[in-house]
């Protein structure tokens, strides 16, 4: 039995997640694994060079919800470097690392993750979608719009 | 009831080393066998005789070695063509698979003779292998799919047909079984109905050859597509089986060696069939090994892999349908082989996943069939998927299976 | 020399029990590796581990047996990739063999591509697999094929390239290895001049990825295709591997799992490289064993294995021209693997028989090359292959056999 | 070694093959193995119900050959069911069963090919051609002319 995968923060995000909506004129990128349909609609506000606000729309398993919504509430304030720096830390666990647990907080939930490559991509699913974002935020021709 | 199924399984048992296999410390319980079924040891064993005492190419040599490969190919045909009822050899044509023959017929049958406007019917339940090579051709013709509705309980609106079948109308091609819903569907009426109306009719027979017998002659359908690695045959192989006389009259689609009679600089001629659409060294080991798996099934016989099948598919579907929270989507009976469900409050994957922790192999997704899944309403469904190396005791641990789910997401 | 020869072959006979075999009373002397090679153990049991531990279908199980096959079928391909110095692996895009891997770039990049009076140069030595496939898409495009012509020695008009290449030329297709003269093709040289004038080139590789060092991103070809079965692997597996930005640019041919994002009713969109090349469920086993069989001719060493190779090769095509009556077609030096002959007074098939007699597994007829045959001015020829499995003693027991042969027939 | 397969009786026509040539004005049928190579040109004279003349041009092994030589002697003046009885023998033999030696003569000589399945097409190649050239010959439109 997968106790461990399933902690009950994780099935907590999963059933009452955080950051759940659509910002009104923000940047809003769509993604989606197609081989097991898990979807995402991020919509994200960049300030300068900090990220201000993100949030989600999301269908998918408890991994990748719950994922989503800690990494929304992880990333707000942070600057684009300090979010590539956590989810440096964050891909480090799950392929096997010891979690660097005071900067991953409720993230280190998903530690078990590790033991199920199949599962993987659940938890970078919010975090592919995020970097495709900033990417294009940082695009000349952003076609992204400051937040009200 | 139990008792059937039970006696099968212990025959054959012995013939699936893997069974005897421990994932996360429990017993293998496998319920994936829509994806790929196990191989039997008889089959592994025909493949490594291949290539451990008559490793050579076919056809072209005069030694020993492939005069004994060649003849070994060859029989693995001819137990093909009997085994789905195949008038000659020559209908029967290796492929790499399902998919590929399905293709190849569209390709090579449907693309020169379709025109804008035509209509190509298949179902709303059909496998990509049947709706993504129709994608390709109607993109480069003009033609236009057209769908066969499904009912609430997820069988075919066949009262529709009449209707459907009007206008130009050229093919039909539809699954003989779905891998969702696991519904036997009405073939037989379907291909009497459009061969009224002049249209042809191809088979996806993945999911019943091997299943349960097979004439294809008496069904009469025009093509019947089917893979070896989903009916205890290998990887590598599936089968196009067409009429002589339209394989006789479409073109190749890849030129090579085997395919041909004559080569010139600038130009060849075709060889007889099934030669013509065997284009280079063909899956050799793998055409042997299905050869074998319609030996091995055949010497249990066609009617009891279905018997037994069928029973545990409908016993499955009738437990899992009937606990609490837990719905299974199409017919509960006439169910050969695939269990499609949802569990309140549990993404199929997470379903899948703890599955998986108790040893039991199921799988989650849209399974090939993101069409029907729209119309299901669900973007995916946990799926479990029985054969011959399934016993009713898999029943009973699935069902503990799915207690555990419900307890880890505290939703019972 | 001959010790050199020796030691590899020494240390490989034991991974090939089928060497072990006697053919008519006689021990089996192989020498018909250009068809098809022998098959070692640890390629064997790659694949019956797949079988009998992990036998699932790969990347859209979420369950165990399912994870460890997408695992070692990935890794399979990482090792493909490695092998032939692929630059990533969406590079390698695996087929059904070398002929379909041909007709597949044909098809997919050429076609499209082509316009009526453009230009495909090949050589007057390719394999059916390399023309065939082309008489195919000239006929639909109205494209020609144009021949870089062979010298007397067998080798290419390679002086003539500038020449040839002068026009609308748009893919340049060509033999690294012949699987009848052996020559080793000048092919870099031919990439670079091609390039140069704007023209796209596919290097069929089936005689030489496997035979000797290969380094896809140095060649600089655009594409690159080989056959498992050729290179120790098992049958019905080839790869077609291609610059990145060339298959992204591709439509796909097939359609079906695997291969898409999303599907809807009408149309569908593809997935990215190299699963937009490979619908339906893969050749599994069959990769996984040619993964092993990089692994087991990585482990000797491509040098050696080329060493080996060409030492015997052109040992026996010194030897067999020295002998009174026989005569060897193509170069005697810069040779790999096949050596094709001609007997006085004798057909190529009685000299293929009477050598069967004596254990010697030979081939005789065109070797899928009707129009070299042409140009050679013989309607057959009997061709020896040399590879890994074979040490110099086989050399001495080819020249006893064709004694034998003229002993028969009266030649002598 | 295969002694038995080549016996002498099969070299002398391979060496010294009867019947060859091409009879002016007669039904002529080519025919050709694709895979090995073996090509013949038969010309057929009927006359009424009886194979007046057979010659060949031919290519190919000592088996072809020798079995067209042999063909060619022994068929001529026989009816078409004459022809089609003493190739019902031969084949038999080919397929393993033992020779009728009084009707079959000098092809007595091939029955070594019964035991290799590979070779037995090289034996039939002559005979092949001669039925499809009297299927053609008592087609209706027959495109033969009576032979000078
Ligand atoms: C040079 C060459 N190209 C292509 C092929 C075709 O390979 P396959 O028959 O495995 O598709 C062969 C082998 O027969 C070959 O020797
Ligand atoms: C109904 C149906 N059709 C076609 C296919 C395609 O088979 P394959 O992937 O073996 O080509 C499958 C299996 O995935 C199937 O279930």
């Amino acid at each position: 039995m997968f106790a461990d995968l399933y902690q009950q923060i994780i099935l907590e995000h999963y059933r009452h997640p955080q950051n759940v909506g659509v910002v009104d004129g923000s940047l809003q990128v769509r993604n989606e694994h197609p081989s097991c349909g898990d979807k995402v609609l991020l919509s994200v506000c960049v300030d300068g060079d900090t990220v201000r606000e993100v949030r989600f729309l999301g269908e998918g398993c408890s991994i990748s919800q719950a994922s989503l919504s800690m990494m929304t509430e992880a990333v707000k304030g942070l600057s684009v470097d300090e979010v590539r720096g956590l989810y440096e830390k964050f891909r480090e666990m799950l392929h096997g690392h010891e979690p660097d647990e005071d900067a991953l907080g409720d993230m280190v939930s998903l530690q078990g993750v590790s033991r199920f490559p199949a599962r993987v991509p659940c938890a970078t699913l919010g975090w592919e979608t995020l970097f495709r974002a900033l990417a294009l935020e940082s695009h000349e021709d952003n076609p992204g719009q400051p937040c009200e | 009831m139990k008792a059937v199924a039970d006696s099968l399984w212990k025959q054959v048992r012995e013939d699936f080393p893997i069974l005897a296999r421990e994932v996360h410390g429990r017993p293998l319980v496998y319920l994936d066998n829509a994806a790929t079924s196990l191989t039997p040891r008889p089959v592994l064993a025909a493949m490594n005789h291949y290539y451990e005492h008559a490793n050579a190419n076919v056809h072209r040599g005069l030694h020993t070695l492939s005069a004994e490969a060649s003849e070994a190919f060859e029989q693995a045909r001819d137990k093909v063509q009997r085994f789905i009822g195949a008038r000659g050899r020559e209908s029967v044509v290796f492929t790499r698979g399902a998919t590929s023959a399905l293709n190849l017929a569209a390709r090579a049958w449907a693309r020169p003779r379709l025109a804008r406007g035509d209509v190509i019917l298949v179902s709303e339940l059909e496998h990509h292998a049947n709706l993504v090579s129709w994608h390709i051709i109607t993109k480069e013709t003009g033609a236009k799919l057209r769908f066969i509705p499904l009912a609430d309980d997820g069988t075919w609106r066949i009262d529709l047909l009449p209707e459907l079948l009007q206008g130009p109308v050229k093919m039909v091609s539809v699954a003989h079984v779905s891998n969702v819903l696991g519904g036997i569907n009405p073939v037989k009426e379907v291909i009497a109905q459009a061969h009224a109306v002049g249209a042809k009719v191809m088979i996806d027979a993945a999911q019943s050859v091997g299943h349960m017998p097979m004439d294809f002659q008496a069904l009469d359908a025009d093509f019947l597509a089917f893979s070896g690695h989903k009916m205890c045959g290998p990887t590598g192989i599936g089968v196009l089986c067409g009429k002589a006389e339209l394989l006789d009259d479409m073109e190749p689609v890849e030129g090579g060696g085997d395919m041909i009679v004559h080569v010139g600089w600038e130009e060849s001629t075709w060889n007889l069939l099934p030669y013509k659409f065997e284009a280079g060294t063909p899956p050799i080991a793998e055409a042997i090994g299905l050869g074998a798996a319609c030996e091995f099934l055949g010497g249990i016989g066609l009617d009891r892999v279905r018997a037994h099948t069928q029973e545990l598919t409908e016993l499955a579907a009738r437990t899992l349908d009937g606990m609490d929270g837990v719905h299974v989507y199409g017919p509960l009976v006439g169910r050969l082989g695939p269990v499609a469900f949802a569990v309140d409050g549990v993404h199929p994957h997470d379903v899948a996943t703890l599955l998986d922790g108790e040893g039991i192999a199921v799988r989650a997704g849209h399974h090939c069939a993101q069409p029907l899944h729209t119309k299901l309403g669900a973007s995916a469904t946990a799926r479990a998927s029985f054969y011959i190396t399934n016993q009713p005791e898999d029943v009973d641990r699935l069902v503990a299976g799915l207690q555990v789910v419900q307890e880890v997401f505290g939703v019972r």
